[in-house]
């Protein structure tokens, strides 16, 4: 399998890490949250889609240029449809995450 | 050649003239210890053709006498023990085993001889011994299974026997990049690597063979009018003439895998006693192809009758391979049993050989084409096939006018052709039926793969080329090329027709799978219980399960089961095809990376120096470290670490810690970068200051600990456990790049830059006078106590000092560049020699840690909280940070959770062990006495007893119980006193004096 | 027919024409009480147990496939009970304790053979560790034997004692360990079940959940509406998918597991043997084929087949501790679909929608548990309550933070 | 007082043994080189800085940031494209390089800075042979039309991280390669990069001290 890598082009997948589902965003987490905001870290952390199809992924080309990657790929047939940097890789200037 | 029956001295069944083999090159080779000559060029399977052997092997489950089935890698039968000693190889085709001068193979799977084989007995009892009867006998006694059945099952399953030692060869592994790979060199390919090369692509041309011309080798014909050999060695010329080409033969395209990725397997001296010196055995490619062409041509399927498997029951095309491209003769009087137009071109090979047909049996009689004047043909089928462990000897032929026997010594027989559609269908894709064919063919192929020729159900000669052509040149086009394909070759498109005939219903063993025993019956006992899906079938008869995955007898298999079940093949379905295409020897798919190359090794700056001094290295993850330097006269681990110890505590000692991850955390949101990554503050840490660190995973548990200096306003040094040191690295990236884009700050991995030693010890300070530059203030006023700064050193050196403890005495870490790890080790030992220094390696570090109360790894265990580690209270209160909420759900907070505490044996002499169980003392030890276990243990020199940490539930409420350590595995249970993690100097004023 | 050597032997005269079907091939009725998602050993174990503890008969199973077509029919047989956490330990052994009466139970032949597993170890930590775990094992009650290297070199003596890259130092035992047929597992709970009277309804999909307000009352499928009193779901590889149906999200991601065989040789390998350092663990089959495997292939996938980078890395690991299969030649390749949980352990519970039940979660440790998890699932489908042995399986347990983390790798499944 | 020597060390001074390996005795497929003596900076450009870090490259090394997947020669230091917005600055003349003060001053603001002088290991392979080798450590395609002379990568050998990049042909036309590799793991690498060459025929040397 390769994954294109958005700055070092088609590589062997070996060069990658996988982390998992991109789409969960990392919530605000204020310091009188209370149970609140422990069920919004409950589902960012262990909820998941985890469909059959196309889904939004993280994954580290820690072997080759370390950037964190999005990819959006099919768990079904492993094709990659886009890969592309996350926010902050690089010297890329975003306010927050998902900028880009 | 017409006529020249008169054959060569010494191979009794070799033709005089012909073939595609050297006869200048004689070859010696043994066959069960029976010395024979064959020819370079031959296969094992040609060679004892040649030499009139019929008998080559035993089917695994009736031990059914066996012969030559195919001449290719499709072969169910002919397996042998190749080589001898450590480079005995099992279960190896003989039809795919090139043949060298001095071979060596044995038959397998019998006792004590392949003639007389003891477990032919197994025949007698098949009438009980059918699919599946396992399942419905052997349960009792119970204990007989282990004890009885199973042992005699496996010993008289299994094929045969490996060398039981280290394989001595050496493999390696390789990537290659295309434009266009092509897989198969026979007509369908080289048609498509000819226009795909011109067109200018990359192309890639792998063929299982040693040469190239698949069938072609075999069958001849006419192109571009001239003779197919021919046509093949220009095309070849062409080719290798061609700078982006490369033909890769002896090389076996197994796999297909994602975005274009396949596995290759190349022999690469497999056709050689041994590897020449510096020379691998095989070679595993992983081939990177934008685009790719499968002409891997048909595999030709048997018929089912009985005695199909007798020895000398030969496919047709077999029989043309053997004739024609070997010019050797499975049999001097040969029948044809076919169904189809291509098994009668067998018939001409025969006669050009000048060897007798003995008839032809067409359940749909003569072709309407062909010369057929003077051939004995049948309209019928085979109902029999008499002989004896030799072969064939009679063939009993039903047809309009009943039964007749005739007399053969070899029978050629055709069930049709299956297009070789495997790499199609490894990525699930299901093929399709074509009724004209009586064939499954390619529907469903991976993304960029096209199937041309025989593969894709285009069985004539004609349609190869022209299919190998216009996929070759589509291929080449899709991956970018511009240039021109030419023309394709030409050659006839020769009739094909056929009349399925799957089985032949009459009483007696007709085997469809003949490796794993599997007959007709089988097949319909397994429909007739309800097995009747085709997964079902296969795994109920083990069908298409031996080592030649089937190719020869699934299709069948699956046809038999349509009949049975009254549905259509098309409606039956396959199973599903899996890789490899052929089996793949583990030895090359692991290379390089055996033995002591299994994993990479990581060696510290002062690894060279350590390995004079004598030092026991440990394995800590991929780094090798010094685990203690034993002195002579020490007969025992522990004398020399606890000398280690000692002379730590009451001198000086240093140790090699440049393993511990170290990270340059740069930019100016590096300070709060770090605050939200510790769940203690660190913007307001002060430059030259160095403070400890604990770091949550976002679920709340401790993922990481370490010490984090501040060099500069914007420049922290981080160090990491040793363990962690790239899971840290990883994750910080993910919280630069993917949390937090909006901080400024860069990340780089610093490990390998630097040589860090610890320095500890009473006498730390004395040393390092002795070391650093006299302007260097190294008083506890000058370099307090988590200090941290750069010193120059006598000598004209640099280093980073950092006047931090792991060990509870007075220390420093010193660092300087990695080059010069091995000059400061060596300048401690001078600059420390008044002093007694002494280099301590990872079990004394370890003891040290423990006897102070630090945690690490075995604490760490990746389930502990902040407050399990009694280190709750360094969690800020005023920020966020990673894990901050989730670790404050109710189950990570409750009072019952087991937290470090210090554990003591209360017999002094006791010796504690790591992984014994505490329960309360007078409790019967049971699941719901088990209140923890302990986690590190050492020898403490000062307490001069055992002592340990340990994971207790209430522990931090329990200091001063005496409970129970429970250890039933080492067969040891004693009394543990529960107490303070910190055995020395509690009040820490050692490591701040 | 009562499965016995005298009935094969009277089958033989009659050219064993007299066999019937081992299962019944019925249609689908309107209505059941207790409705199963899965055929596999899972579905079928649970709605024998059903059948036969519980006196609940009027059950089907419903198969979108071939019964076994899941991870039943596609893992590497061995059965083991040494876990260490609470929760794990006695569970995995009431599963050993039911493996080893199971032929009896069922009349059928599953090949359960007690042959020993061995999980290696190679530093001290690794002992420790090991040594942890056993204890935990022979606290309750679970035969464990910590080796050292002398000792397992009688038992494995062709392992490389000479240049490993990681050292032999010992290894932990568990004698009762060993391998199983899966299929045969299958078959033999499918027709126990079936003459119970339970229905095996094969190439039968659930496509959507009936519900009356908020409580299920049964499912949609390819072959028409199937009433039911309640619902389990045990189709670990398809949990996710089957869950969103009734509007849920789980803690489960599918990954792809591959393991493989080897073409079949003479008996070389006693037990199961394990090098977790090496990402390798290895058995023979009575067929003589060496079956191994190793780690995920680490994304998410439900594909069911793998890429070659984990075929070269478990290959690597072989030959690290065992050169003397290079020669021995890869003959299959397979990929499961792993049902990867947040903690690496399985869920047995009642789920936030009324009447539906799931059963998943079982990461790459399935096949072992069996029979087990066939009888704590039918307890809690019969009784609305959890088993004693299945009731840390909880779903709420992430969000209380009472994870059973054996590998201590958290929240991220395909390190577990 | 006793004197300190400050003698550096290669990595490589077990594993590197001059001469001729391996198979053949006419001219050898590949040729393995070591310099031991490097200077090797990481620049890591700061949020938005971009701009700033190329003037400052310009100036101090002569040479423009690479462009992604290149290197950039100046002077006495080649850049090598390392990542997204950072590059090494790589020198095997270290006393006429601009020293890290130099370059900390020189980027100040504008770039983080790591020194990797003795974080990594400098090998170099060549020779006609030296693809083949390398196609058994590398999945990298280096073809010259996909990988041309001044090309670089970050990949991977034995699943640990390299900086890799090709140098202009030698004499003979045949292509050159640089790899930077972690200095903890050069050992075992350089054993690799050996016995991948082995059935070529190679020619080892050692380049400067430590040795």
């Amino acid at each position: 399998m390769r994954i294109a890598c958005p700055f070092c082009g088609a590589r062997d997948s070996g060069e990658f890490t996988y982390l998992g589902d991109a789409s969960p965003k990392r919530p605000d987490a204020p310091i009188d949250g209370g149970t609140a905001v422990e069920d919004q870290f409950y589902d960012y952390v262990y909820l998941r889609d985890n469909v059959a199809g196309l889904t939004r992924e993280y994954w580290y080309h820690g072997g080759g240029c370390r950037s964190w990657l999005i990819a959006e790929r099919s768990t079904t047939t492993h094709e990659f449809k886009s890969v592309t940097a996350a926010p902050g890789a690089g010297a890329a200037k975003a306010k927050q995450a998902g900028e880009r | 050649m017409e006529g020249s029956t008169r054959t060569v001295a010494g191979q009794s069944h070799r033709l005089g003239a012909g073939g595609q083999i050297d006869r200048n090159a004689p070859l010696n080779f043994s066959f069960d210890g029976k010395e024979m000559t064959g020819f370079a060029g031959d296969t094992l399977a040609s060679a004892l053709v040649a030499n009139g052997v019929r008998l080559v092997g035993r089917s695994f489950k009736y031990h059914r006498p066996r012969g030559i089935l195919t001449a290719g890698p499709e072969e169910p039968n002919a397996l042998v023990e190749l080589r001898t000693g450590a480079r005995r190889e099992a279960n190896t085709r003989a039809t795919t085993s090139e043949l060298y001068d001095g071979l060596v193979a044995q038959s397998q799977n019998r006792w004590p001889s392949l003639r007389h084989d003891f477990m032919s007995v197994n025949q007698l009892a098949s009438p009980i011994f059918v699919a599946g009867f396992y399942y419905k006998t052997f349960m009792w006694p119970a204990k007989f299974w282990e004890a009885l059945y199973e042992p005699a099952i496996r010993r008289a399953a299994g094929l045969g026997k490996t060398a039981g030692i280290a394989d001595p060869d050496h493999y390696d592994k390789a990537w290659a990049h295309c434009d266009v790979l092509v897989v198969g060199g026979g007509a369908t390919g080289l048609a498509a690597a000819l226009s795909a090369g011109r067109a200018g692509a990359r192309v890639i041309l792998c063929d299982d063979d040693s040469r190239l011309g698949g069938r072609l080798q075999s069958d001849g014909g006419v192109i571009d009018g001239v003779d197919a050999l021919q046509w093949v060695q220009s095309a070849v010329a062409e080719l290798s003439s061609l700078p982006n080409v490369r033909i890769m033969t002896r090389t076996a395209v197994f796999g297909v895998y994602d975005s274009g990725d396949f596995g290759a397997l190349e022999r690469v001296n497999d056709h050689v006693p041994q590897p020449p010196e510096h020379q691998v055995r095989q070679r595993l490619w992983r081939i990177a192809a934008k685009r790719s062409v499968v002409g891997a041509g048909a595999i030709e399927r048997p018929i089912v009758f009985p005695g199909n498997d007798r020895p000398a029951v030969m496919m047709a095309s077999a029989v043309r391979t053997y004739v024609n491209r070997f010019a050797a003769l499975p049999g001097k009087r040969i029948a044809l049993f076919v169904n189809n137009d291509d098994g009668w071109s067998t018939v001409d090979a025969i006669r050009r050989a000048g060897v007798e047909v003995a008839a032809v049996i067409d359940p749909r009689g003569k072709p309407a084409t062909g010369d057929y004047s003077g051939i004995r043909v049948i309209q019928g089928v085979v109902a029999d096939v008499g002989g004896s462990v030799d072969g064939v000897s009679s063939i009993t032929v039903a047809g309009a006018g009943g039964n007749q026997k005739i007399d053969a010594d070899c029978l050629a027989m055709s069930g049709g052709w299956n297009p070789n559609l495997a790499l199609s269908c490894f990525h699930r894709g299901k093929p399709e039926w074509r009724d004209d064919i009586a064939a499954f063919v390619p529907a469903n192929a991976p993304a960029g793969m096209t199937m041309a020729g025989a593969a894709n159900g285009d069985l004539s000669l004609g349609a190869c080329l022209r299919t190998g052509h216009a996929a070759g040149a589509m291929a080449a086009a899709e991956a970018g090329a511009k240039g021109k394909s030419g023309n394709a070759a030409k050659a006839s498109d020769e009739a094909f027709s056929i009349k399925p005939l799957w089985h032949v219903q009459v009483k007696g063993k007709a085997f469809v799978d003949f490796q794993h025993d599997v007959t007709a019956s089988d097949v319909k006992l397994a429909q007739r219980e309800g097995y009747e899906s085709v997964e079902h079938l296969k795994r109920y008869t083990t069908l298409g399960m031996a080592t030649d995955q089937g190719k020869t007898s699934n299709v069948t298999g699956l046809a038999i089961m349509a009949d049975a079940v009254g549905r259509s093949i098309a409606d039956t379905g396959t199973t599903v095809y899996r890789p490899p295409y052929a089996p793949v020897a583990i030895g090359a798919l692991a290379g390089h990376n055996r033995d002591e190359n299994f994993h990479a090794t990581r060696l510290t700056p002062s690894h060279h120096w350590a390995a004079e001094r004598g030092a026991v290295f440990v394995d800590t993850g991929l780094w090798k470290r010094a685990q203690w330097f034993p002195l002579p006269g020490e007969t025992d681990w522990l004398q020399s670490v606890t000398r280690e110890v000692l002379a730590v505590r009451n001198g000086v000692g240093f140790c090699d810690v440049s393993t511990l991850g170290k990270v340059d955390v740069r930019g100016a949101d590096a300070g709060t970068f770090l605050d939200r990554v510790y769940i203690n503050a660190f913007s307001a840490l002060g430059v030259g200051k160095a403070r400890y660190g604990l770091m949550l995973r976002e679920d709340g548990i401790v993922m990481d600990d370490g010490t984090t200096s501040r060099l500069a306003e914007d420049h922290y040094f981080m160090t990491t456990t040793t363990a962690k040191a790239g899971p840290v690295m990883q994750h910080l990236e993910f919280c630069r790049q993917v949390l937090w884009p909006e901080l400024d700050v860069q990340l780089s991995s610093a490990t390998d830059q630097w040589a860090q030693f610890s320095i500890a010890g009473p006498r730390t300070r004395d040393l390092l006078q002795a070391l650093v530059d006299p302007s260097e203030d190294m008083s506890n006023e000058g370099f307090p106590f988590m200090g941290v700064r750069t010193v120059k050193l006598r000598g004209g050196m640099e280093a980073r000092l950092f006047r931090i403890s792991f060990s509870g005495e007075m220390a420093f870490e010193i660092a300087v560049p990695a080059r010069y790890g091995e000059a400061m080790a060596r300048n401690l030992m001078i600059a420390g020699e008044p002093f007694g220094v002494t280099p301590y390696g990872t079990e004394a570090l370890g003891v040290m840690r423990i006897e102070k109360g630090h945690v690490a790894g075995p604490e760490l265990n990746g389930t502990t909280t902040a407050g399990d580690l009694g280190l709750g209270k360094m969690a800020s209160k005023k920020k966020d940070f990673i894990g901050r909420v989730l670790s404050q759900r109710e189950a990570l907070t409750a009072p019952d959770r087991q937290v470090v505490v210090g554990i003591r044996p209360v017999d002094k002499t006791r010796r504690l062990r790591s992984g014994a169980h505490i329960v309360p003392k007078g409790a019967v030890p049971g699941p719901e006495t088990d209140q923890g276990y302990v986690t590190s243990v050492c020898f403490s020199p000062t307490q001069n007893q055992w002592l340990g940490l340990g994971l207790v539930s209430h522990g931090a409420e329990r200091h001063g119980e005496i409970v129970k350590a429970h250890d039933p595995l080492r067969n040891e249970t004693y009394d543990v006193e529960l107490c303070s993690p910190v055995f020395y100097d509690p009040e820490g004023v050692r490591q701040r004096a | 027919m009562k499965y016995s050597i005298f009935s094969l032997a009277r089958a033989a005269l009659s050219s064993h024409k007299n066999w019937g079907r081992a299962w019944r091939d019925p249609a689908p009725k309107s209505h059941y009480d207790v409705v199963i998602i899965g055929g596999g050993g899972h579905g079928l174990a649970t709605a024998y147990f059903l059948a036969k503890e519980y006196g609940i008969r009027n059950i089907a199973v419903l198969e979108k496939g071939w019964i076994g077509s899941g991870n039943a029919g596609r893992n590497t047989t061995i059965i083991r009970s040494n876990y260490m956490l609470p929760g794990n330990t006695s569970f995995y052994e009431l599963s050993m304790k039911l493996w080893e009466r199971m032929e009896q139970d069922l009349n059928y032949n599953t090949m359960v053979s007690q042959r020993g597993i061995i999980n290696l170890y190679h530093s001290d930590a690794q002992r420790d560790a090991f040594a942890r775990r056993g204890n935990a094992m022979r606290i309750n009650g679970i035969d464990a034997e910590l080796l050292d290297a002398t000792e397992i070199r009688k038992i494995l003596p062709f392992l490389n004692y000479d240049n490993a890259r990681f050292p032999i130092q010992g290894g932990l035992m568990q004698r009762r360990g060993g391998t199983a047929r899966h299929d045969a597992v299958v078959w033999g709970y499918a027709r126990a079940a079936d003459e119970f009277g339970v229905d095996i309804i094969q190439n039968c999909e659930v496509t959507g959940f009936q519900r009356t307000n908020g409580r299920i009352t049964g499912v949609e499928t390819s072959r028409g509406i199937i009433g039911a009193g309640k619902v389990g779901m045990a189709v670990a590889g398809s949990s996710s998918r089957v869950a969103a149906m009734a509007g849920l999200r789980l803690p489960i991601e599918s990954h792809v597991l591959q393991a493989f065989v080897s073409e079949a040789i003479k008996p070389l390998i006693p037990g199961v043997v394990t090098f977790g350092a090496g990402h390798f663990y290895v058995s023979q089959s009575d067929k003589g084929g060496l079956v191994f495997g190793g780690d995920l292939d680490g994304y998410n996938s439900y594909a069911q087949r793998g890429n070659m980078p984990v075929m070269e890395d478990v290959c690597e690991g072989g030959m690290a501790i065992m050169p003397m299969i290079g020669r021995v030649r890869l003959l299959r390749q397979w990929g499961g679909i792993m049902d990867m949980s947040m903690d690496g352990t399985p869920i047995i519970d009642k789920t936030p929608v009324d009447g539906l039940y799931l059963n998943a979660g079982w990461c790459y440790g399935g096949f072992k548990a069996t029979p087990a998890s066939g009888l704590v699932f039918a307890h809690l489908l019969a009784r609305d309550e959890p088993h004693e042995e299945g009731r840390r399986f909880r779903l709420d347990r992430f969000r209380r933070g009472a994870m059973i983390d054996e590998k201590g790798q958290g929240a991220q499944p395909n390190l577990h | 007082m006793p004197d300190f020597v400050w003698s550096s060390q290669s990595p490589l001074k077990k594993a590197l043994v001059p001469g001729r390996h391996g198979a053949g005795k006419a001219a050898p497929g590949v040729s393995l080189s070591h310099v031991s003596d490097i200077a090797l900076v990481q620049v890591m450009t700061r949020r938005g800085r971009n701009a700033d870090v190329a003037k400052a490259a310009k100036k101090l090394f002569g040479a423009e940031p690479p462009a992604a997947l290149k290197i950039s020669s100046g002077k006495v230091v080649t850049l090598v494209w390392s990542g997204p917005d950072q590059f090494l600055a790589f020198s095997e003349l270290p006393q006429t390089a601009p020293s890290v003060e130099q370059q900390e001053q020189a980027f100040a603001g504008s770039a983080s800075l790591s020194n990797q002088s003795d974080g990594r290991c400098q090998i170099r392979i060549s020779g006609p042979n030296a693809r083949d080798a390398l196609a058994k450590m590398t999945s990298l395609d280096l073809h010259d039309t996909v990988f041309p002379v001044g090309s670089a990568a970050t990949t991977s050998i034995d699943h640990t991280a390299v900086n890799f990049w090709r140098e202009a042909d030698d004499a003979s036309g045949n292509p050159v390669y640089v790899a930077l590799v972690f200095t903890s793991f050069s050992d075992t690498l350089w054993h690799l990069f050996v016995e991948s060459s082995l059935e070529y025929g190679v020619e080892v040397a050692a380049i400067g001290a430590g040795h």
